[in-house]
């Protein structure tokens, strides 16, 4: 019997799917990335459902509100309008697409098969309290951190480098 | 015991001073330079004298030589080549001439280089030949002996090519290099020889080694290990020792500055092979074949260069050819066993050849750069001093009594006499070769200082060196006057101090012919003084009073073009190299070969590329997909044993 | 009834308490443009609306009935999909993040205990900030969506605003989490029980166990990174009349414009809420609480309220006033006595009314700072946002963790 | 208890169309949403992951992850804006030479 929260996973992999299959289909930005939106909101459904509440919020906060946002904000300063679908790649018009398809089916299948040697789940919820993470990240991970730390403040510098206009 | 703790002092010093000078002496003005080159020898020849005192102190409480390692340079296996200086007697001989005769001809150089250009490289490159000789001087292995061997030969081909911008100077400073690089190809032959036969290179190791009993001694015309290795090992000192065959550099390095001519090319530098023989005179006494070899190579190189220089007409060229049969002199001694001879004649050979030249240089100081004795005459009246000094020089190396070598040539002369194998032919050969030095000498003499003056005294405005050249010449005179004075009394059957002082290193063997037969010695010391007497006759004779270039025909000419060694060279072996280099290393070899290879590299780079460009579209999605390609090449790989039951429908 | 309770509890519970707050927080929505104007008004010496009903009471019911009635033209060349989803999404949004906030300590009704909110996340702020987070996109969307040039630069302008500030906005929090080490605001909110009364709240923060630090700073930059994300004056370049007409929402009417409006109203309470909840203590009484006098304090408000009303209706001009006030004051004078009477439901009453006091307060300061104050320059805004309220927000978290730190020690 | 192959199927599809978009879409802007699509879906692994095992640590390395296309995001659509002022073009098709 189907157990309503197998119920709900399918909800929000169906809506991430969907999300994911127009960011393809749609043919102008604004609209990938508003599906893209999706994806990120039904994948931080997910998180919630596996019982990591704080890559949940962390997802939303800053996927959606920041990296999305960003492309929005790019997306209507530069006013893109419908993307023209040239074929000027032979590699690309050609064997493109049905090469990925069969990657991701690679991976999956490969996962299918493998199902075997999967661990059983641990019970939801019970692994990651937001307090367990952040000592793990504060104790064992802080050199990763800080130097994530100064990643973000490069990419600021950077960004800023680029983006003013040279005079 | 400060300065013997640490030896290394004595080298460095003069290191500093050349860095020094090389690296900031551009900037600063003369007396500065000067102070940091004399005072760096001046302090290492303190230094010296102090080491010497100390080594002596230390030699009296336990009798052995002075080893102290400082640092590792090569380990490699069982091999071993360490910083290790030494002291012992024949050592502190070396030391003490090399610190002694240098440090004065470092004054003469600061009169007589004072208007000179790069007058501070020229200090520089003296202070690192010092330093390069001390290292010889002192190291306690082949190794590091070598190195300065090396050293000196830098500097030496530095200084020949002092004055660069003359063609005749660079090719003499490449000609000496050249030369020298094939003595020491024999003496690193002599080395690994070596190194095969006693698995170490340390002097005290392989003599320990050599001198034990059960190392036979090979006999005469047998060619074993130990003949070979010493035979290998005076080929290099033929090279450094300008003996035949490989005197050539010798005379063209007279293209130096005098200085040079005399520090490096007379009294240190060139008798550094006599040195290394005497160092390893344990290997020759086990050798006697060569020994026999260096005696001949010795007497003959003694007498030839004789002959070439008595008809040279550069001043300095003279000289030159005297130092190549005085080093002939050294030899012969060595090769007969007289080990101590040898450095006897070497030392006081240091004192008036260094003299002779620098009083040349005085000459040629005060004739304004004029080198022809031939345009010289009658300077005896305007440069008293210096005539004097080269006069002292002249009797000193004729060899009359009581300077120097009167006493170590008649030593030498006389183990020769005393030599088992045709000892006899030695000495005449020897006794001869004495006229002939004799002979050349004092027609040095009357050319330059004697007769009415050849040249024009408007142009040549002859004066007095300053002090500071003058000064080191009275000193030196003085020395090859009492420079031989150890020996003096072993003429009355007392005992000669020189030897009795190296006896620690040489043994005292040698000089058991000294007391044997004193009436002999008498005998034969009177005979070399005839021989110089009539040396000075003949040259009076000739040149005493009218004097003319005259035209030279015969033997004359024969000796004035030196044999026409130089040409027989040309004409053996350089110019079939030239060809072999030019017709087949040149056009094949590299032309062809190598530069076929290159360029065939090149060309097939450039088609595979002309080929690929085509994957390099520059456009983003083709990338994309050639990544996907990889990405899955790659997990298929990581997959397979996953996946193949799925392909090719195995079970679960 | 309880076992019923018990049993279907966690499905009725939540269903009943979402009606009763969507109705509370649209009434609330409606009175509170009502005050907006009339505060307004005051303020410019107006009457500001006194037409329609006494004193204007019901000009939000006439104003929503315009809304419901008017025409909605729908300009050429839109994106239909951006343009209709926006309001949506932005009422949406508003209204979701009503859900976390515990308005009052849990409370027990026929025996079943329930918390006074609707949701209760241990992660509450997370999520409250995820949600607010989102909200950039109804305004981005609806600039987009609406094919006019004003409606794009509002919409560029929202967006790069709501990126700025909701940097110091979250980071302005940091310092109360660190005291509170929780990201639940129910804890967060108890974390500010103390023996001292309002000189336990965060802003103060003399708590009981002495762990407390003064938020001062944090308060402000909150406060200030709040009003930028809710769009309102100072910050309300999106909706520049004087610039861009009326910004992103310009090609709206009727429902949509509604929406729009609504969503930010209710935004507006959210974010007092919030602010409440971190630095006023939330629910709590700013007297000790060992004071138990104060606890007929609403009674000791609401009856002379309610006399005042019904004095000041019988005297009112019109009749329709005549009869309406005075049944509200009477409403207002029963209520409070019987909260005197009953003490059970005053005890229930205590927290909510301390909260919604609260709130109210800050509302009044958002209208009164809209009366007062001109409008930020665009670059003026970026500069102080970027570079005065992210660094000393960020100073502020130094400075609270360094005298955690020293506490520890 | 959802299994957890189902979310690693999940993401395996997922970044299966991750990729089909990068290599079909044109717009520069797309290609680099189709990225953070792939990296989300590693994400999801990630903390599928974790889960199974019952250990945070892959929700840290999410957070990591999460940070680094955060700073991506930030430089590549500054490079983005500055092609587009350059080329007249979001296309990448268009934007196939290293000099204007």
């Amino acid at each position: 019997m189907i157990s309503g929260v197998l119920v709900i996973f399918f909800l929000l992999a169906g809506l991430a799917l969907l999300g994911a299959v127009s960011l393809i289909w749609q043919s102008h930005p604004i609209h990938s990335a508003l599906s893209l939106i999706l994806v990120m909101v039904s994948l931080a459904g997910l998180y919630l459902l596996m019982g990591a509440e704080f890559v949940a919020a962390v997802q939303i906060i800053v996927y959606g509100g920041a990296v999305m946002v960003l492309f929005i904000f790019v997306i209507m300063l530069l006013n893109a309008g419908v993307e023209e679908r040239t074929n000027i790649s032979k590699m690309a018009t050609f064997g493109g697409v049905p090469l990925a398809m069969a990657l991701g089916l690679i991976i999956a299948a490969a996962i299918a098969r493998s199902s075997g040697q999967m661990p059983a789940p641990a019970a939801s919820g019970a692994m990651s309290s937001t307090r367990e993470l952040s000592k793990l990240l504060f104790s064992e991970f802080v050199y990763p951190f800080e130097l994530t730390s100064f990643l973000i403040l490069v990419a600021i510098l950077g960004a800023i480098v680029l983006a003013q206009r040279e005079n | 015991m400060p300065i013997l703790e640490n030896l290394w002092i004595i080298p460095l010093l003069p290191l500093l001073g050349s860095a020094i000078n090389g690296l900031f002496g551009a900037k600063w003005s003369k007396p500065i330079v000067n102070s940091v080159a004399l005072g760096s020898t001046g302090i290492s020849f303190l230094c010296a004298v102090e080491a010497v005192r100390e080594f002596l102190g230390y030699y009296g409480t336990n009798h052995k030589a002075w080893v102290k390692p400082f640092f590792d340079w090569i380990v490699a296996g069982s091999f071993r080549a360490g910083f290790d200086l030494q002291l012992d007697h024949l050592t502190v001989v070396m030391l003490l001439v090399v610190t002694g005769v240098g440090f004065l001809i470092h004054i003469y150089s600061t009169g007589y280089m004072a208007h000179e250009e790069g007058y501070f490289r020229f200090f520089s490159y003296l202070n690192l030949f010092m330093f390069f000789m001390l290292i010889l001087v002192l190291a306690a292995n082949y190794v590091l002996l070598f190195v300065g061997w090396e050293g000196v030969g830098l500097c030496s081909y530095l200084l020949i090519g002092f004055y660069y911008l003359r063609k005749s100077a660079a090719d003499a400073g490449k000609k000496a290099f050249i030369v020298n690089r094939i003595g020491d190809f024999g003496f690193m032959l002599g080395m690994f020889l070596l190194f095969r036969t006693f698995h170490s290179l340390d002097f005290a190791t392989v003599f320990a080694a050599a001198a034990k009993p059960e190392v036979a001694i090979e006999p005469m015309g047998q060619f074993g290990v130990l003949t070979i290795a010493c035979l290998l090992l005076f080929v290099g000192a033929t090279g450094k020792s300008a003996q035949l065959p490989l005197y050539v550099w010798l005379p063209d390095a007279m293209e130096g500055p005098t200085p040079v001519s005399a520090l490096i090319h007379a009294a240190t530098m060139v008798t550094a092979g006599v040195y290394m023989v005497a160092r390893s005179h344990v290997l020759f006494t086990h050798a006697p074949t060569a020994m026999y070899v260096v005696a001949i190579v010795g007497c003959a190189t003694a007498f030839f260069a004789a002959t070439i220089g008595l008809v040279q007409s550069d001043i300095k060229k003279v000289l030159a050819y005297s130092t190549v049969s005085q080093l002939g002199y050294m030899f012969l001694a060595c090769g007969v066993g007289a080990f101590g001879a040898g450095i006897f004649h070497l030392m006081t050979h240091a004192f008036f050849k260094a003299l002779l030249f620098l009083s040349a240089g005085s000459v040629i100081h005060a004739m304004g750069g004029e080198q022809d004795m031939w345009n010289m005459g009658g300077l005896g009246k305007k440069i008293r001093t210096t005539f004097l000094c080269m006069l002292f020089g002249t009797i000193a190396i004729a060899g009359f009594p009581p300077f120097a070598a009167f006493f170590s040539k008649d030593s030498i002369l006389f183990s020769a006499y005393n030599y088992p194998e045709n000892g006899k032919a030695f000495y005449a050969v020897g006794l001869f070769a004495a006229i002939l030095t004799s002979f050349y000498m004092f027609r040095l003499i009357w050319l330059t200082f004697a007769g009415e003056k050849r040249y024009d005294e408007h142009k040549v405005h002859v004066h007095e060196s300053p002090l500071n050249m003058t000064g080191p010449l009275m000193i030196l005179a003085f020395l090859s006057l009492t420079g031989g004075w150890f020996a003096a009394p072993a003429l009355w059957g007392g005992k000669d101090y020189f030897a009795e002082f190296l006896s620690p290193v040489f043994g005292a063997g040698e000089s058991a012919g000294a007391e044997s037969s004193a009436s002999l010695e008498h005998i034969l010391s009177s005979v070399a003084v005839a021989a110089a007497l009539a040396g000075l006759v003949v040259a009076w004779r000739m040149y005493g009073k009218q004097v003319n270039r005259g035209k030279s025909e015969g033997v004359h000419k024969l000796l004035y073009n030196k044999y026409y060694v130089d040409e027989l060279y040309a004409a053996v072996i350089i110019r079939p190299l030239m060809w072999l280099s030019t017709n087949v290393l040149w056009k094949v070899v590299d032309a062809g070969m190598i530069d076929g290879a290159v360029n065939g590299v090149a060309d097939g780079a450039a088609a595979v590329g002309d080929t690929l460009r085509h994957t390099q579209s520059g456009n983003t999605r083709s990338y994309a997909v050639w990544v996907v390609v990889g990405a899955m090449v790659l997990l298929g790989i990581i997959f397979w044993p996953i996946l193949h039951p799925a392909l090719f429908g195995g079970v679960r | 009834m309880s076992e019923i309770l018990a049993k279907y509890g966690f499905l009725i519970v939540p269903i009943i308490k979402v009606l009763i707050l969507v109705f509370v927080v649209l009434t609330l929505d409606a009175y509170l443009t009502w005050l907006e104007r009339k505060v307004i008004a005051h303020i410019q010496a107006r009457w500001g609306p006194h037409r329609v009903g006494p004193h204007g009471l019901l000009q939000p019911l006439a104003d929503g009935i315009k809304f419901i009635l008017k025409e909605d033209p729908m300009p050429t060349g839109v994106d239909k999909k951006a343009y209709f989803f926006a309001p949506f999404l932005t009422l949406m949004l508003a209204l979701t993040s009503l859900s976390v906030i515990p308005f009052g300590p849990d409370i027990t009704i026929f025996g079943y205990t329930t918390n006074f909110g609707i949701a209760d996340v241990n992660i509450s702020l997370l999520v409250l900030f995820a949600i607010t987070a989102l909200g950039v996109y109804g305004i981005a969307l609806a600039g987009w969506g609406s094919n006019n040039k004003y409606s794009l630069l509002g919409g560029l302008r929202s967006s790069a605003q709501m990126i700025s500030y909701e940097l110091a906005l979250t980071l302005s929090v940091v310092g109360v989490l660190l005291i509170a080490g929780d990201f639940s605001l129910k804890h967060i909110v108890e974390k500010q029980i103390g023996d001292f009364g309002l000189l336990s709240w965060n802003i103060v923060g003399l708590t009981k166990g002495g762990g407390g630090f003064t938020q001062i700073i944090g308060c402000v930059c909150f406060f200030i990174a709040a009003i930028a994300e809710t769009n309102r004056v100072p910050f309300d370049l999106p909706e520049a009349e004087s610039e861009l007409v009326a910004g992103f929402h310009t090609e709206y009417a009727s429902m949509k414009f509604a929406m729009f409006f609504i969503g930010e109203y209710t935004s507006m309470i959210a974010v007092s809420s919030l602010f409440t909840i971190l630095f006023f203590g939330g629910w709590l009484s700013p007297f000790p609480a060992s004071w138990t006098i104060t606890h007929y304090l609403p009674s000791v408000i609401f009856i002379p309220l309610g006399l005042w009303v019904f004095y000041d209706g019988i005297r009112y001009e019109t009749i329709f006033g005549r009869l309406i006030l005075p049944g509200l004051g009477a409403v207002f004078t029963v209520l409070g006595f019987a909260l005197f009477l009953f003490s059970p439901v005053n005890e229930v009453i205590q927290g909510p009314f301390w909260f919604f006091a609260k709130v109210g307060a800050v509302l009044f300061f958002y209208i009164w700072m809209r009366g007062t104050l001109p409008r930020f320059r665009y670059d003026q805004l970026m500069d102080f946002g970027w570079k005065f309220l992210l660094p000393v927000s960020i100073a502020n978290v130094v400075l609270t963790s360094a005298v955690i730190m020293w506490r520890m020690k | 208890m959802v299994p957890t192959n189902y979310y690693l199927i999940l993401s395996a599809v997922l970044f299966g169309l991750g990729v089909v978009a990068f290599v079909f879409k044109r717009n520069i802007i797309t290609l680099f949403m189709a990225i953070e699509l792939m990296l989300n879906a590693v994400n999801l692994a990630f903390v599928a992951f974790s889960q199974a095992l019952g250990k945070p640590d892959g929700e840290v390395f999410v957070l990591f992850v999460i940070v680094v296309a955060a700073a991506e995001a930030a430089v590549g659509l500054g490079i983005i804006i500055l092609t587009a002022r350059n080329r007249r073009s979001l296309n990448v098709e268009h934007v196939d030479l290293l000099k204007l």
